[in-house]
């Protein structure tokens, strides 16, 4: 009872002092104060309500149960992390966006199979990918390789899309400018449609980053060398090691986040011309 | 001197097609504008200035006629980068900075590193805009956005001025000044220019050459030749040669409006 | 009528026919029981499906109740159709296995999710490392099917007489293409599918009672199941809502199925409990339990069920 | 109708290069099969096996085709198009709690967006633990809200309509948080010398120049769900659906069926996507936003 | 008749901040504006004519003095729903048609719909749009919008009508006739008009005072009282007295410009 109660009073607490600190003027520290008060809240609520209501740990361990398996558990976490994330999504992530990315730039420049590839596109871009992780395990082995096959074939068509869209994003009468110029292909690829395509780019290189993520560990589920976090997730969560299972959680999520808040933040440097940049 | 034509519009025709018919932008133009010539178009809105423009300098495809730029087609003196064009709007690119905007065609050009800064200078101070270099286009008001992009134009050397309402936004005294800056550059660079503009004391005080054009279908109503000296302070818009000109041009213009 | 809820280890087939002829020919009903079965798949942990209240009993291997039991979730075994273990490793000729002894330098393939207690203790007691290497054996977490050895990709996977070893030989690779190890012939044979309750529930006269009728009807299903293992086997069929089954395989895993339960009038042999609980703590530096269990099964239910 | 000579030849490149990646991946199949009988194989005998093989690594096209028929046209045929053995019936059950989860993805999606666009506290917290949602492996926690939601006594339709909904919403908040700020400072100053209230702000202004970023994510969104429906029937026992199918394939290497449940999931992908897309041409043509 | 004024504005000042430092928009500014005056706001571009538009229409707060609207603060007439208001650009709502913007203001203000058509229907006729109303604004050229954007702002009857600068985008003929048919509005409804031109003579003809500004800091540099007579056909732009005070208007101009 008294869990319960301190619950709703941190959910109170909480929730006030972001009241307060969002009526105040932004400045970069309520910006990050805002957003973590929001998570701690929610982390000590989670804490208060699994204690108070006595839920059974094998079905949702306390954060501070989570939080010992994390410390403890440290080497397996760098181990796997390095397994799935270093491995399995970064290779997987930078070879489909970067295998995009060029196909984009083909595509754009052959109309012809850019009115053919699109619309077929659409259709693989909308299988199911949970489908294609066991085809890709069998064609690729049980290694990272086949986890870095699935990354790329999830990355490949949300990036190229975006790209291609951004490759026409110029408009005409920034284009009529280079004709003007009588500017080559090249010279109009570089000096205009890259440069307006930017955000559009950065656009699917952040969509690709959760989808990294989570297609490398997803496509552990079907088969994996015994290390990697989708292999530990899984088979902890056999072992009712359900507090493990959370510190992979945890991990996947930082990882994810921060991955994606680099990739913001380098469009952030790259982009600070566009409008949406500017606050 | 004897002028060999260095745009000659022929039947010139242009019609697009459109979801609810077609529009004819321009029908049966002709025109001929030589060498050192000062052009405005004139017309009410919609009638085909803009895309004339457009024509000379090969970004649109007249349906039928035929275009000359320099004796060859307006293709190959685009190729040739016959042409320098300021747009209706700004059109800077917003990445880059004011001075990356004009270093842009120049680049393009291969223009040496040395010689772009150069340039760059000398027409940010034409258009009075010597401190802005560094500035993107977002921090500029419009009026100093337009600016940029006539500055733009006025980087490379090209031999034709095409022009489209560059003036549009500016005020009576930063246009006049602009006005008398152009003049200036062209009596001294001997460019033609083609200049579309809503201001008839402006197209008056500007050409040698007014083209009065009227909409549904585009075309040409009138070209007056005027007769005003090539020298010309900003007082010559009170000689009484001037006010008949405009005149002129403003029964033309009214002429083109009762059509509606 | 009471109601019962069943949760399986895996998706519907002959392997649970003994529940599901019991359903379907009246068993239940017969006892006063409305049972619910619920079919298990790759993610679904049993153990935590009754903790979460998702089922009454539910169907589990040794190994991981008695793990499950370690992490604090106190199951208890009530009854016990399997008498030994159908779990093999499969290996292809081709890779150079004949023996035990070649396994060094090669690569594994194993269930995990909890399944992988009776081959890990199996190493230990081989000697083998687990982590690769010249003189160890390199793991693969197989999924849930047999293609790594079809593919070369392992000399051997875990297979289970009744199913996997089937889908290689369907696949075409003859028996005489491949060298079988039997956990029960390696003597490292754990108990498999066996019904498991929670201990508190268990104090409850009302649900001894329901557990009673429903091992006792469950049993029933499974000797008729031996018995009758074609029309088992159709019953199994008409229940898979998939779809996916095919009635060959079914017929033949009933028939391999029927082995392993025929020794078993569903109590627990003790002898087979302390065989499984010495070969789980005995896995070396890293037992699957660290110390013997207490109270982990009874036969308070069986006792009465089987009178 | 310009489209249609370039997607012809695509799709036929397609084709082709599958046929030749399934002759590539067969044979070594083949090649084991004949070494172990001890017979040579000529090319044409290498190719005939390859493109009729029980298990092919890579099924050739007309293998899935013929399943898919078999499944499909065949059962309503034989009048049986809604039992078990039909995809028809297991397209069925997915698609119903992709349209549920769908529906509860997007109403979340708007819900937590007119959140953020209104309430300056929202606005600085939800948003980055958003974007950590979805970076949680989601067939990791499926199992879990299965479990827990059993647990709770909810079964069937609704666990796996949650499912899609933890995959549907996101697309949805993001797309609709840009849609809603879309307006420039113009538009929403001109509502102000009107003395707009907020309401009336949001739904003649806001809400009308959200539409196109609503459309795009809701395609995005519909996608997402189907994944989630697929996902959430691994746990529930794969009783049924595509995502069942795709399991029950995958566990007895049945690649024929595997390859035809995706196909029909990813037809079933189109076709709702089709639909919206369909639904956006309609409503944007009505509000005069399309040309 | 004694003249309350309407919009009474004391020691104004307003400063942007901006990554770069403070930008002084507006810097102690003082004007009163009576009912009934046609007032236009001249200057060059940057000098703070928006701005001091916004700052009337409590579209911005100033960062000091006070300004009051009709005896209450700008925000109580903004809420009294006093403006009707004029953007630079045009600023349609894409999706409705120019009937539907026209009409909006109106619904959200409550009027019922019979005289919402009757609204739409006079300031059509009165911007020469009848039988646009059913077209999206994307169907019109830049021109057309920009009178629908003025009929728009007529459409409910606010007293005080701040426009900025509508006519910009209009050719001359076109212009003249919506400044006279503007003349002629604020004849009947004796509405009080803040007015940013760019154009002397459109600030001269149509002004019962002319505020001439200049930038950095911006403030006002001169107050020009018109002499010119309530009733005024486009002839008088040829009158002496016409001449004269745009004279003075442009002088002051210059005299802005000058602090450049
Ligand atoms: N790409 C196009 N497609 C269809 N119609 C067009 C296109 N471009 C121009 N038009 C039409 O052609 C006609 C002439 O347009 P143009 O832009 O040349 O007018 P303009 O004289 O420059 O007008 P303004 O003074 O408003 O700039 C107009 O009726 C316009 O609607
Ligand atoms: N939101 C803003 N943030 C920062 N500076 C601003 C902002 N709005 C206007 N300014 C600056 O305030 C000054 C006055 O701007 P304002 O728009 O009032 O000029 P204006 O007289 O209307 O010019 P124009 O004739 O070009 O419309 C300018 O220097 C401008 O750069
Ligand atoms: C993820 C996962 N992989 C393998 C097994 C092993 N397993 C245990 S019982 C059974 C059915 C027998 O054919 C199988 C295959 C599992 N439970 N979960
Ligand atoms: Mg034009
Ligand atoms: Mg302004």
């Amino acid at each position: 009872m008294i869990w319960i109660l301190s619950g709703f009073v941190i959910w109170g607490v909480g929730w006030r002092l972001n009241i307060w600190l969002s009526h105040k003027p932004k400045t970069s520290f309520t910006r990050l104060a805002v957003p973590i008060i929001f998570g701690i809240t929610l982390i000590a609520m989670w804490e208060c309500f699994v204690r108070g209501l006595e839920i059974s740990p094998v079905l949702l361990p306390p954060p501070s149960m989570i939080a010992v398996a994390f410390a403890e558990s440290t080497n397996i976490l760098w181990e796997d992390f390095v397994q799935t994330v270093i491995k399995g999504a970064l290779s997987g992530y930078i070879i489909g966006c970067g295998a995009a990315f060029l196909t984009a730039i083909a595509i754009d420049r052959f109309p012809f199979l850019q009115r053919g590839l699109l619309p077929v596109g659409n259709f693989v871009a909308a299988l199911p990918i949970i489908g294609m992780a066991p085809i890709l395990v069998m064609w690729f082995g049980f290694d990272w390789q086949s986890k870095a096959a699935v990354v790329v074939v999830m990355v490949f068509f949300p990036m190229l899309v975006n790209t291609v869209q951004g490759l026409q994003a110029s408009d005409h009468m920034q284009r009529d400018l280079m004709r003007t110029y009588a500017a080559s292909y090249a010279q109009t690829l570089i000096k205009l449609r890259l440069p307006a395509a930017m955000p559009f780019i950065f656009n699917g290189l952040k969509i690709a980053t959760t989808l990294a993520l989570i297609g490398a560990i997803v496509a552990e589920f079907f088969g994996s060398p015994i290390k990697g976090m989708g292999f530990r997730i899984s088979t902890s969560v056999g072992q009712l090691a359900l507090d493990l299972v959370w510190a992979e959680i945890v991990v996947a999520a930082v990882v994810g986040s921060a991955f994606y808040g680099g990739v913001a933040l380098l469009e952030k440097a790259v982009t600070s011309w566009h409008p949406s940049q500017r606050g | 001197m004897t002028t060999d034509p260095v745009i000659s519009a022929k039947n010139l025709s242009l019609t697009f097609q459109t979801n609810d018919g077609p529009v004819h932008a321009l029908k049966d133009v002709n025109l001929e504008i030589n060498k050192g010539d000062f052009v405005s178009f004139i017309g009410p809105s919609g009638c085909g200035k803009t895309t004339f423009l457009r024509v000379m300098a090969d970004l649109e495809k007249p349906t039928a006629g035929e275009i000359t730029v320099n004796g060859v087609s307006a293709e190959d003196a685009r190729r040739a980068r016959a042409y320098g064009y300021v747009f209706q709007h700004a059109g800077l690119y917003p990445w880059r900075t004011i001075g990356g905007n004009i270093r842009l065609p120049l680049e393009i050009m291969g223009v040496s590193k040395s010689e772009q800064d150069a340039a760059v200078k000398e027409v940010l101070e034409m258009v009075h805009l010597d401190g802005f270099e560094k500035k993107y286009p977002w921090q500029l008001s419009g009026g100093m956005q337009q600016r940029a992009s006539i500055a733009r134009a006025l980087a490379f050397h090209a031999d034709i001025l095409l022009m489209d309402e560059p003036f549009g936004a500016l005020d009576e005294i930063v246009r006049d000044h602009l006005n008398e800056q152009l003049l200036e550059l062209w009596a001294r660079t001997n460019k033609t220019i083609g200049f579309v503009t809503h201001s008839i004391p402006e197209a008056v005080y500007l050409s040698t050459k007014i083209v009065v054009m009227s909409p549904r279908p585009g075309r040409i109503t009138d070209v007056i030749e005027s007769t005003l000296p090539k020298e010309r302070p900003l007082e010559i818009r009170d000689s009484p040669e001037f006010i008949e000109i405009a005149h002129r041009v403003r029964d033309g213009l009214r002429a083109g409006h009762a059509h509606d | 009528a009471d109601d019962v809820t069943l949760q399986l280890k895996w998706v519907t087939q002959a392997q649970f026919a003994g529940y599901y002829v019991a359903a379907d020919k009246g068993f239940y009903e017969e006892e006063g029981l409305n049972v619910t079965i619920k079919p298990g798949g790759p993610d679904i942990a049993p153990a935590q499906v009754i903790a979460g209240g998702g089922a009454d009993v539910v169907l589990d291997w040794m190994p991981s109740a008695l793990a499950s039991r370690e992490k604090g979730l106190a199951l208890v075994n009530i009854a016990q159709p399997f008498k030994s273990s159908g779990m093999m490793l499969t290996c292809r000729k081709d890779a150079g296995i004949a023996s035990p002894a070649d396994f060094a330098g090669k690569t594994l393939g194993v269930w995990f999710f909890g399944n992988e207690y009776p081959f890990l203790s199996w190493m230990n007691k081989l000697g083998l490392s687990t982590e690769g290497g010249a003189d160890g054996v390199t793991v693969l977490k197989q999924g849930f099917n047999v293609d790594p050895i079809l593919q070369g990709q392992a000399a051997c996977v875990s297979t289970m007489t009744y199913n996997e070893y089937w889908q290689i030989i369907d696949a075409g690779l003859t028996p005489d293409d491949l060298v079988v190890f039997k956990y029960e012939d390696q003597g490292v044979a754990t108990l498999e599918d066996g019904m498991y309750v929670l201990e508190d529930n268990l104090k409850d006269p009302a649900f001894e009672d329901k557990m009673v009728r429903f091992v006792r009807a469950s049993m029933k299903g499974w000797k008729w199941a031996e018995a009758n293992p074609t029309d088992a086997a159709m019953i199994v069929l008409d229940n898979d809502a998939s779809g996916a089954q095919t009635e060959e395989h079914q017929i033949r895993m009933m028939g391999e199925i029927a082995k392993l339960t025929a020794a078993s009038n569903g109590a627990l042999d003790p002898a087979d409990y302390e065989r499984t609980v010495a070969s789980l703590m005995s896995g070396g530096s890293d037992p699957v339990i660290t110390a013997k269990p207490e109270g982990a099964w009874t036969h308070a239910i069986t006792d009465k069920a089987l009178k | 109708m310009r489209n249609v000579l370039p997607v012809l030849t695509v799709v036929i490149a397609i084709f082709v290069l599958w046929y030749a990646g399934a002759v590539a991946l067969n044979a070594a199949w083949a090649h084991d099969k004949a070494k172990r009988a001890g017979v040579e194989l000529t090319t044409s005998e290498l190719i005939a096996d390859t493109m009729s093989q029980k298990k092919p690594k890579l099924p050739p096209p007309h293998q899935v085709g013929a399943e898919i028929w078999k499944t499909t046209g065949a059962m309503v045929i034989k009048g049986k198009a809604f039992s078990k053995r039909s995809l028809l019936y297991h397209t069925g059950i997915t698609l119903s709690s992709t349209l549920l989860g769908f529906a509860m993805g997007t109403a979340l999606g708007i819900a937590l967006a007119v959140g953020i666009v209104y309430n300056r506290t929202m606005d600085m917290s939800v948003m980055p633990w958003v974007i950590a949602s979805q970076t949680i492996p989601i067939l990791a926690i499926a199992p879990m809200i299965i479990v827990v939601l059993n647990a709770v006594g909810i079964s069937g339709l609704l666990p796996k309509a949650v499912i899609s909904m933890y995959l549907s919403f996101f697309p949805v908040v993001v797309g609709m948080v840009k849609g809603l700020r879309s307006p420039d400072h113009m538009q929403l100053d001109q509502m102000k010398t009107w003395n707009a209230n907020s309401n009336q702000e949001f739904w003649k202004l806001r809400l009308p120049s959200s539409m196109p970023y609503l459309f795009t994510s809701l395609k995005i969104a519909m996608a997402a769900s189907l994944v989630g429906a697929i996902v959430g029937e691994l746990p529930t026992g794969a009783v049924a659906g595509l995502g069942a199918r795709l399991l029950g394939g995958s566990y007895y290497g049945q690649t024929i069926q595997i390859w035809s449940a995706l196909l029909v999931a990813a037809a079933l992908a189109a076709g709702l996507v089709g639909l919206i897309g369909l639904f956006q041409k309609i409503v944007l043509k009505r509000m005069g936003m399309a040309r």
